[in-house]
């Protein structure tokens, strides 16, 4: 087993405390998928001011992340995208809850852009082929929002089981559009090209962090995320402030 | 078969049990060394019974008693690897992965025997059969004949108190089948278990067996040792068998018999009441003329088949009484026998016997 | 000719084949127990549910059918066939199980997609797979064949080839051998298949997703009804899940126990 | 005993044969063709393809190694059972092929986690499955032995049961008939189905993630890398998606080849 | 089986192949209506050849012409299908799955017959081998004497040119193989196809076939009619086969032979050079002491086996010269012929017949 147990065995609390002791222990991280590599970056540069300390990784949907907290996995931490995919957690395992970002929706397209996107508008038009999430996921709940706020109805073809589905198909120019996460587009690079939705269309997604461990070491790693320098490293791949 | 019940024999079986069309109810017993030929038509019944014995099929009533042990009374019988058995089946059901040593070698393997004796052992056995040279083939490398023998040595090769082999020597060519008979009743002879031995060939049964059981229908018809079996068949199958003209009929004590299909037999032996009536097909004579002389008994009579055995021939005969004449093969020529001429057969009566349905 | 195994051997194997069992029947149990059954004739009235069964049935049986007159061909000819590379089709037959579902997906979109290697040549006839129920057929098919396949052909080299002899010398063409002998005996053999490759294809998610999308009624079949239900409420999940374990065991069970053996 | 075949049925037979082929080789080739081969040693580089290379060929082995002592046992049972029962447990086999990958796994977690139906007596132990490599072998075991056990079942049904007749009356148990018999003789069919299973384990993703979650170097396997780097670079993951394939080919290539048949 | 070039036989077949341990080298050919009876020890290289003409197995060198149509010449065979070819082989291979009705319809259906007629052909074909009642039921259920008996009923329900049966009558009981065997003549009599029986019964090839051919060890050792055959054996085999004692010596012309095992035979019909001596057994005396009179020849032998054929006994003996003796069950009885005796055998020397090697 893994699972996380008092830095020291000393019975010290709290962040104020680390500097006088080493931490020591891991530190069980679930966290959406579309952190992965932010929360890479934030693992590496935590081990290095806590050698002591080891950060275990694990990416996957929210909704998986969630089933594996209830049903007894041992984390200590859970990053989820979207504030709502934290309902179906079991209440008595949080010990606290914290927004640490947030991302906005955009329009991603293949990058020799076919249907020649340019605004939202363009996706009502006639022959577009446009993917989104479907209505369950937070992308899809967004995107049914947004277009209702945009007055359009454009032609879906499918709607994704997650974003990284509604991605792929722009990717391999399937679809002329898909709308996804700002930070989905930084992520994938040169493969899609964004094209912004206005601010009063858009919906944004608060992105939780939640405690579930007691130990120092844990309670470290959040306050770590939550600041600056944490914050900053979430930024730098296209997310927006909490 | 009756017995007193005082003396329980050692190997003591009554299989019933049904399958498919017919109800099998074959008793058989015997002591310790003797083989007990089991003989019948197709279909009878004599592969069911050696299953049986074997633990393969159980009984649904009767009893398997081999020495004091019960291996099946119809409710609780003993596995086929429980019972001390050996079994060669007519298909020989060689392991196709396994080499012909290692097929022998497989009984005593199984029964304990450390992998270098058991493999000396199996050379033995294959030697026996003329196979020693073929050891490493597999057996799709072998001839119907050649895994025939092997099978056979595999079923000797554990030494069981009940060795059980149907048709061992069906697939084996004269020569070899000639050796193998000789071999085997060397070997059954020196062996103290009881052997069962189904086959198809007379010849097999008259000089291997001690005793005889005839199998029809599922129903022994005929039980005894050759010599009773050859002087007194009691069913048209085992007249068949053993070369005689067998008829079943009303005798008179005139020494008249009257078959069931209505011919008419003249013997000096008269018996009264159902009886049967045996003609040796050697003591049938065939004359082109009604004959004149001695002979009792003349009948009128078409020639149906002529097959050359040995030295000489038996002739089919349909008509007045439908018989099997054995003649020289110079008779044969002589007389223009052909199939399909009319001619007399003629019997003395003193050839004629008769005894009691 | 079966017999009561003697108690050594019944625990020495009874046991290790117990765990086997157990190993499989827990987890389902489980999700059995756990269901909360008052609740599943509600979440099953969900208008998406019967759009759902109704796809995965007609997708799955096509699936079936494709493995049954384009796989058992194949099988045949890999049966018979004692050339060297045979050994290797058989394994290359394997690689779309060793694929992870997704990229399976990719590779599907990459080869019949509007730009992809065959569907560009399909886009001028009006011609376009992805975001249809012929992808998900494909996609299932993609997955499910290979099971098909493999079984057909490893029961087909268990039949004895000189019942192909006697059968050819009564004057049967390879055709009629196939037709007349050889697939009649291999008939469990093709059962378990098909049981196999429906199975796949009915519990079918990774490919089709990327492949297909997810589509009401068009391209959404029950797993991919049952994750995007899973991530509102996990409960009606569970119920579908529970239903598509159901319809599954009842269409293996009554078929193979009544027509295939 | 082979023939070269007639054309017709050369014909009727090849063309579904050579479809069959290709609806499986096409997004293959696809997938190679599209590939940036310059690009795939230093994509394979990364540090994190090692641990999970490494792993996934130990857990799918262990995967293996399982199906073999523990299912093996079990399609024995289900081959000589004659019983009415035998079908459903049969279909209950396949039920695990059925489910959704992702309810499989969260199956496996209602099972075997923390608080779940078995796993909760395993806490008092200091036993703890979920998110240890452990739980990557159950999930695999879990989708994989079904693949197995069915394949083997076929193989066994085909023996010819007056073998193990002769072989018991010769004083075999039923232990003794299995190892020297029985098992010798459906080798290629245990082949196929380790074949099957190991690569169903290899490919195995949905219930992995679920239940054993997704940690380098010890529960992140080559899919669960293949998905993590499909959201961080594409081209990454699809050459992964090649060795994976690769490795496969190679494993059942050779094994099958050299020693399994 | 040398024939002039200028008059091609409708089959003419010569066999070459690789098998195993042995190279097959066996030539056959015969005329539309014709048995050819083919014997030889097990693993010869019968069924082999049998392969070979079916087109199972391909020749490696040689030629299989059937009427105009070449079948095969060792580099485009013919296909199974595509030869008029009727086999059966030992294994009676029924298809499981079918009914022995629908077995023996197999063959007429495949060659087009439509499915009443050839219900109607396999129906008369199960009657013939007297199975009938049998129509109905799986293979499985039928013992290995039916299952055999359907086989060869489908065998013959396909009228091919060139049939070919590999030991058809050998699971048959005597009852049912006397009937199959004479029933089998009358076919084959009206049958205008050449057929190929293979058998290790002397009986069935003497009494079916028109022409034996004797394989030994992948090569024909004699070939000829049977009188041919029966007159003047060529190798031991064929010798054991014919029941005659056959012995491979030098002759010189005073009439003594010298065998190779040094033993001395006296004949009154001289050749000089390598011969051929043969002695029926039924010209075998024998003898408590050593005889006095007219025999010539007279051994010192021990008797190692008595068995009992039909009516008579056949007595085999070692010694001086290993011999078959034939003698009636009464001598067995008068003269206490035991195995382990020792005897005197005597035979005339009118009885040896010698002829050239
Ligand atoms: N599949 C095979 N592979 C290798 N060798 C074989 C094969 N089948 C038979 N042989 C060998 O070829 C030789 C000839 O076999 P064949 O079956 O033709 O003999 P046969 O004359 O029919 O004998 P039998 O009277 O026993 O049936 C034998 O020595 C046998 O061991
Ligand atoms: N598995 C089976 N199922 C049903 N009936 C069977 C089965 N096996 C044999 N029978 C039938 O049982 C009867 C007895 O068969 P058995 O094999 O004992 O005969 P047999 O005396 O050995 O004949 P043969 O001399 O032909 O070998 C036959 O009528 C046969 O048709
Ligand atoms: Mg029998
Ligand atoms: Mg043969």
């Amino acid at each position: 087993g893994s699972a996380p147990s008092s830095a020291d065995g000393t019975g010290q609390r709290g962040w104020s405390d680390a500097s006088a002791a080493p931490l020591q222990g891991t530190v069980t991280v679930l966290a959406a998928a579309s952190l992965t590599e932010s929360f890479d970056q934030l693992k590496n540069d935590f081990e290095r001011a806590h050698p002591g300390v080891t950060v275990e990784t694990s990416y996957g949907s929210s909704s998986t992340l969630v089933q594996q907290v209830d049903n007894g996995a041992p984390a200590s931490v859970i990053a989820l995208a979207g504030t709502a995919a934290a309902e179906p957690l079991d209440k008595s395992l949080v010990k606290d809850t914290k927004n640490f970002a947030t991302n906005v929706l955009e329009i991603a397209v293949p990058p020799s852009n076919p249907a020649g996107i340019t605004s939202i508008d363009d996706l009502a038009k006639a022959g577009v082929k446009v993917v989104v999430c479907a209505d369950t996921v937070p992308c899809g709940k967004a995107a049914h929002a947004t277009f209702t706020k945009a007055r359009i109805v454009p032609n879906v073809v499918s709607k994704e089981v997650d974003v990284k589905a509604a991605l792929a198909k722009v990717k391999l120019a399937e679809a002329d559009a898909a709308i996804v996460y700002h930070s989905d587009v930084v992520a994938a690079k040169d493969a899609v090209t964004g094209v912004p939705i206005e601010r009063r269309y858009n919906t944004t997604l608060h992105y939780p962090v939640i405690t579930l461990a007691d130990d120092a070491a844990s309670r470290a790693f959040v306050a770590y995320l939550l600041s600056e320098t944490g914050l900053a490293t979430v930024q730098s791949f296209g997310f927006g402030a909490p | 078969m009756s017995r007193t019940a005082e003396s329980p024999r050692w190997l003591d079986a009554r299989v019933r049990l049904s399958r498919g069309a017919i109800d099998v109810d074959v008793a058989l017993s015997a002591e310790p060394g003797q083989v007990i030929g089991v003989l019948g038509p197709n279909g009878g019944g004599k592969t069911t019974t050696v299953l049986a014995l074997a633990g393969v099929l159980q009984i649904s009533e009767g009893l398997i008693r081999v020495g004091e042990r019960v291996w099946d009374d119809g409710s609780r019988p003993l596995a086929p690897e429980e019972r001390a058995v050996g079994l060669m089946l007519a298909d020989s059901l060689l392991f196709p992965h396994l080499s012909a040593l290692d097929n022998v070698a497989y009984g005593p393997r199984s029964r304990g025997v450390d992998r270098r004796r058991a493999r000396d052992r199996a050379r033995a056995e294959l030697d026996r059969v003329g196979l020693a040279d073929r050891a490493r083939s597999s057996p799709r490398e072998l001839s119907s004949g050649q895994q025939a023998r092997v099978a056979l040595a595999r079923a000797l090769a554990t030494d069981p108190q009940l060795l059980l082999l149907d048709e061992p020597l069906a697939a084996l060519d004269p020569d070899t089948r000639a050796r193998t008979r000789s071999d085997l009743a060397g070997r059954l002879a020196a062996y103290d278990g009881v052997t069962v031995l189904v086959t198809h060939d007379p010849l097999d049964a008259l000089t291997l067996a001690d005793h005889l059981v005839f199998v029809e229908d599922g129903q022994v018809t005929q039980a005894g040792t050759p010599a009773e079996v050859l002087s007194e068949p009691r069913s048209a199958y085992v007249g068949t068998v053993v070369g005689l003209n067998l008829y079943a009929g009303q005798g008179d004590s005139h020494g008249h018999v009257r078959t069931a299909d209505g011919g008419l037999v003249v013997t000096t032996s008269p018996t009264e009441g159902s009886v049967w009536a045996t003609i040796p097909p050697s003591a049938v004579s065939l004359h082109l003329h009604e004959p004149e002389g001695s002979p009792r008994n003349a009948w009128r009579v078409r020639i149906a088949s002529v097959t050359m055995q040995g030295q000489s021939a038996r002739v089919g005969l349909v008509g007045d009484l439908a018989l099997t004449a054995e003649v020289t093969l110079e008779s044969v020529t002589a007389l223009g026998l052909q199939v399909g001429r009319d001619v007399w057969a003629a019997v003395k009566a003193t050839e004629v016997r008769t005894y009691p349905r | 000719m079966r017999y009561a195994g003697r108690w050594r051997s019944r625990i020495t194997l009874g046991v290790p084949a117990a765990a086997a069992l157990l190993l499989l029947v827990v987890p389902l149990v489980t999700l059995l127990l756990r269901a909360e059954w008052a609740r599943i004739p509600s979440d099953l009235a969900t208008p998406n549910v019967l759009p759902a069964l109704r796809l995965s049935l007609t997708t799955t049986s096509s699936t079936a059918v494709l493995c049954l007159i384009l796989g058992t061909p194949l099988a045949w000819f890999l049966a018979r066939s004692e050339h060297r590379t045979t050994g290797w089709v058989r394994a290359l037959l394997t690689v779309p199980l060793v694929l992870p579902p997704v990229v399976g997906g990719v590779a599907l979109l990459m080869a019949w997609g509007r730009t992809g290697l065959v569907g560009q040549h399909l886009t001028p006839l009006g011609i376009q797979i992805p975001f249809t129920t012929v992808a998900v057929v494909l996609a299932e098919t993609f997955v499910a064949m290979p099971y098909y396949v493999l079984a057909v052909e490893g029961a087909m080299r268990g039949l004895d080839p000189r019942l192909e002899s006697v059968a050819r010398t009564l004057g049967a063409s390879d055709m009629r051998y196939l037709r007349t002998v050889a697939i009649p005996l291999v008939l469990p053999g093709i059962a378990s298949g098909l049981a196999l490759a429906w199975a796949r294809a009915l519990g079918e998610f990774g490919a089709t997703i990327t492949f297909a999308g997810n589509f009401q009624g068009r391209t959404q079949t029950l797993p991919l009804l049952v994750y995007v239900e899973l991530e509102r409420d996990p409960q009606i999940a569970i119920s579908i899940s529970i239903m598509l374990l159901a319809v599954s065991v009842l269409v293996l069970g009554v078929l193979r126990g009544r027509w295939l053996r």
